[in-house]
């Protein structure tokens, strides 16, 4: 019996797996990682144009959220996306494709690793401008409180994010119509190369809540069950009509922020600091001492995410890149 | 036949459009309660309700924002931005964000969003709430920008923002609000976004005028003693190029009348698309009448003698016929 | 003896004066609310192009705020201006001057009733902007940190621009750098036509202060002592060095928004009883009560601004608007 | 003499400036302890230390608004803005605020503010990292914006923006920042803003370049059957009109070579003036080639078809000169 084939499966069913099982959720968040750390390799090869911003070390806050909201909810989230996508079920050629600028890609190639999307598990675009996506993701639930539905929102960012004014005017916006969203901030100690206690004056950005009389938490990002439960509850709040609620996931990106960063800035024993506390070793090991896997299908999972991103990345470096004539497409919907 | 205000003309689009789709929802500041600042939304919330008609904090960048997300999940938000420089703190959201999205999604979302902003000068506010300032938006892919010229133009020109899938720009120069202009509104008042319209013919000189400066080229050329196609452009972005240079191919020359500052007005893409297309038809240069390269003055006296007046359009043309060059502006004469 | 003959003060002198005596900034808010009131009707009268912005009843916040500061200190502030010119020590001939586009105005009639300035009191050019201001304030207290010399800024903005990006930008980068300034909101409770609670989810704004790991305080902005007091214990603070503070002056503005808002939107009584405590008759009771002068000294500063006033007036209408000229003049200061 | 990346040349300038004038701070993201992601500040924080070089928060409106303060007060601040397109979360307090304070203060206050933003594609970012968007600050009165097309024109360019009373743009081509250039650095070096530079002179056409299609015209002009003024035009606001005009005087035929997107690029400001001011001097129509009016693409590849290249210079030119009439662009031809 293999894990899972989840080439064979849409995004719809892949993100129905992932919230269905638990063990798919670790295999989800060893996919990232595998992923993650190809990406990271493929781009020393030239084969990623630009720039890419992986998320090693973060796996348990984009499954988590997976796993808390249903594919009809929105999520709006960054430029170090492609957790996220593959969380909400995006399938890895479209994930992989669109990074190395393939027509396999979620946009035919034409968008790159910044810009992952699909809207039929609720991803928007991934937001390259700093937090852009915080109010875009309020008004998705804008959209459901209007239509009276109880669909919610999602809007991730980065600790670096909550200092800028759309992260504030987006907040309060959310709190005066009481919007059917969470903000969850991925708080990974780290804008770009500089320590999150160089540009914001509190230790804990879940207070700033307190400035749009709203909710404000703090979870352990390297627990998927504890951000499951903790993002579970406050979306269910926000799916009740009792409105917005402020998320701060305590976690930390292993690799640099982009590109070829080696992360120099990073104080010695940091780094190895969380690597004690490894969302996916964390994970396994509770999962084995639940009795719900044993640790030969750890590494049978590990060992089949392996494969599977070979294969995709077969796959995907089939795939041509983008024509002349995709990118000459009109950028409007209605071709004017 | 109506005859309406132009802030009446667009209230009522807004109403009918509101009442053709209830994915329409219009938001902006104190739009809901006291109906906007220039009562472009009179009689909206008491008739759709609070859900639909919403007063925003003094936040653009998010109210813009949430239109964004709004409109890439199904409604059709229209957004009042009060002045266009206000839009100096929410540009991102417009041109970086809503212009892209449907790009950026493999152009699987759209983003039918209308952002509504008042502009322009003539009523003495001052440097910072005069402006046009269209040219923050012209050459970004993915967006449309309309302009009104009275009421007519402008519930033609909301209606159609409205209706269309991308996100629609419409322009509305504040003193135009309180004018009235004879119309029928319904369906075929509705204006295809990107066609311009001409609005009188004549044989010596194409005339391409936007918002304000429509009635000023229509005045201009209404005494003068040489005869004019005037057209309205209705549309800045995409324009009509085919009107344009179907009408320069007749009468042989260009002018412009333009109510921004003379460097990278809109009238330069206009007098550039035409220099290339139209060369061997070109009699004369290409001219552009515009303000100066100084920021508008506070108080309306001196905001005429800023502006392109009728009366210096008539003289311009008059000496641009009879010389065969440019005449300078009236500040090089200084 | 003649209270003052202010029109024959310079804006230095004007400010020292007021500084220095208690019963000239009595006079002072009476001059302030003399003139707004004058405004109002002239604005009626078709002599004010535009819009102009008044601040009758907030008398109590910008006097207090020139007496805790010093003319080298910078004041950022915003359009509802006139109030804050006067205090700094503006003439009224610069300031009426520049409200009906005068020549004689502080900036010879081209910039209207939103811009009015005068660097050598420290009056930038009043922010048009919501919100612009509050980091531009901050700017001053950058160079005084750079330069190193104990000059403050003081940035001074609405309970509506509190909602605003830049307000969120501008309080942090202050915090982080301890930048020698003080943040003055002037909650008059509406943002033009809305009130505050419909607009802002906290009841008070300095609550916002802990976003930014910085103290917040609530003063009574009708009483001017109160005003001068905390902000002149924050200025001082910020002076040693300690950093930025919010300061919330709750107060009202007794005029519409702006030109001819009649205001139909606030509930009924609610002027009333803030005219209970009319900041001009609670100093001018407290300067009796405490002996510092007498009931006819009150009625003759009275006289003194009014016909001070009409002298202003009379003069202002006698300069001409500005010229052509002065318009085309180059808005750079090389000519280029 | 010295041979530097541009990157170095712009930290050399920086460095100089600060020397000269204690004013002088620099602030920015990353600029300070990494030394700026492209290393344009390269030793400054050692050198100058923290009072000076200043890491800020992700806040573009909030350390724009600080510089804009500070520069008002007495300091000469230099911000650099990462990407060109995080100015949409910061324009207001560039084109609103900075561009008309010392207007609005009676003209007693000055605002040396020096903005610098890295612009343009070729490296791969994607559409919204990869525009040059010089158009947001075109025409807006009391702001200068300047283009480098090398080591040696942005240390000149950098160096004048800095000793510069107004607010000054310099905008840096990514693609630039690690290519050498010989030059001598010094007061001989620094450019007078609003001059362009003739760097090739020829008799058939004025090609007129900015940043990084300096390199492509140079280029382009090389190999062909034609011989062209090539001029770098080095500030595109305000821009050099009479070198430009003087140029077409004498050829007769411009073009211009722009990285923006067709519709609104600078060089329609630039053909428009000239079909204004040299009508009866072209002998053909004025050309602009430019990239086509879609999003910048993801990918070195195509980028590079999405950019005016060389060859394609070389080409289009040469049927300009054969047929007197402008030649269609690449993207119509499908
Ligand atoms: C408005 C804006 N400013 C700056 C940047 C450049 N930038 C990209 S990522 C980044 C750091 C963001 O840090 P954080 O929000 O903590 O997210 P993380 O990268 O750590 O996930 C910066 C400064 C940008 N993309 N947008
Ligand atoms: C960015 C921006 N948005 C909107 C406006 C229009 N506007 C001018 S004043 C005002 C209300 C401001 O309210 P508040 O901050 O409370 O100051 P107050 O007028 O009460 O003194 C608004 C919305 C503006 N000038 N700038
Ligand atoms: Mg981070
Ligand atoms: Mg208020």
């Amino acid at each position: 019996m293999s894990v899972t084939a989840p080439q064979l499966q849409s995004p719809r069913e892949r993100r129905a797996s992932l919230q269905a099982s638990r063990s798919e959720r670790y295999a989800r968040m060893v996919e990232i990682r595998l992923m993650e750390e190809r990406v990271l390799a493929l781009f020393g090869e030239g084969l990623i144009p630009g720039t890419t911003h992986t998320s090693q070390g973060q796996e348990a806050v984009c499954v988590g959220i997976a796993a808390a909201t249903r594919p009809t909810d929105t999520v709006a989230c960054t430029y170090r996306g492609h957790g996220m996508a593959l969380s909400l079920g995006v399938t890895r050629e479209a994930v992989l494709g669109e990074i190395l600028g393939r027509q396999i890609g979620c946009m035919g190639g034409l968008g790159g690793s910044m810009h992952l999307s699909d809207p039929r598990v609720g991803l928007l675009p991934t937001f390259a401008i700093v937090g852009a996506g915080i109010p875009i993701g309020a008004g998705a639930a804008l959209t459901a409180q209007v239509l009276g539905n109880d669909d919610v929102a999602v809007s991730v960012f980065g600790d670096g994010a909550s200092n800028i004014g759309a992260f504030h005017e987006g907040l309060n916006l959310a709190s005066i119509w009481k919007l059917p969203v969470v903000f969850v901030c991925e708080n990974n100690q780290y804008g770009e190369y500089t320590r999150i206690d160089r540009t914001t004056p509190v230790a804990d950005i879940a207070v700033r809540a307190a400035s749009y009389g709203i909710p404000g938490e703090v979870v352990d990002g390297q627990d998927i069950d504890a951000v499951e439960e903790t993002v579970g509850r406050v979306v269910a709040r926000a799916r009740r009509g009792d409105g917005p609620t402020l998320v701060e996931a305590k976690t930390y990106r292993y690799a640099g922020h982009s590109r070829s960063d080696k992360a120099t800035y990073r104080p010695a024993g940091e780094l190895d600091q969380w690597l004690e506390r490894d969302p996916i070793t964390l994970f396994g090991e509770k999962l084995v001492a639940e009795g719900a896997l044993d640790r030969a299908r750890l590494e049978e999972i590990k060992a089949q995410a392996a494969s599977d991103l070979e294969r995709t990345l077969e796959v995907v470096l089939a795939s041509p890149p983008p024509t002349e004539q995709q990118m000459m497409a009109p950028p409007t919907a209605t071709g004017r | 036949m109506a005859k309406l205000r132009m802030n009446q003309a667009i209230a009522l689009a807004l109403a009918e459009e509101m009442e053709r789709d209830d994915h329409v929802i219009v938001l902006g500041e104190d739009i809901a309660e006291a109906e906007g600042s220039f009562k472009t939304s009179e009689g909206l919330l008491k008739r759709f309700g609070p859900n639909r008609v919403r007063d925003t904090p003094i936040s653009e960048m998010g109210f813009m924002g949430l239109s964004v997300g709004a409109a890439a999940t199904g409604l059709r938000p229209v957004v009042e931005i009060m002045f266009i420089e206000f839009l100096g703190v929410a540009l991102d959201q417009l041109a970086t964000e809503a212009a892209l999205m449907h790009f950026l999604s493999g152009r699987k979302l759209t983003v039918p969003l209308t952002v509504r902003a008042s502009v322009g000068s003539g009523l003495g506010f001052g440097c910072q709430h005069s402006q046009t300032l269209e040219r923050w938006l012209l050459g970004a892919p993915g967006l449309k920008v309309a302009v009104a010229s009275g009421a007519r133009s402008a519930y033609g020109l909301t209606k159609a923002a409205v209706r269309d899938d991308d996100p629609v720009v419409v322009l509305e120069p504040r003193p135009l609000y309180g004018r009235r202009e004879d119309f029928e509104p319904g369906e075929d008042a509705v204006i295809s976004l990107g066609t311009g319209e001409l609005l009188a013919q004549g044989t010596d000189v194409t005339i391409v005028a936007l918002g304000q400066t429509v009635a000023t080229a229509l005045a201009g050329a209404e005494e003068a003693g040489w005869s004019a196609d005037v057209i309205d452009l209705r549309t800045v972005q995409p324009w009509d190029r085919e009107l344009v240079r179907a009408s320069v191919a007749k009468t042989g020359r260009l002018v412009t009348v333009e109510e921004n500052q003379f460097t990278a007005g809109w009238g330069s893409d206009v007098v550039s698309d035409v220099a290339a297309n139209c060369h061997g038809d070109l009699s004369a240069p290409p001219l552009r009448l515009t303000a100066p390269d100084v920021p508008v003055p506070y108080g309306t006296a001196l905001e005429q003698r800023y502006l392109p007046s009728a009366e210096y359009l008539a003289d311009q043309v008059g000496l641009l016929l009879k010389t065969g060059t440019c005449p300078r502006p009236w500040w090089e004469g200084q």
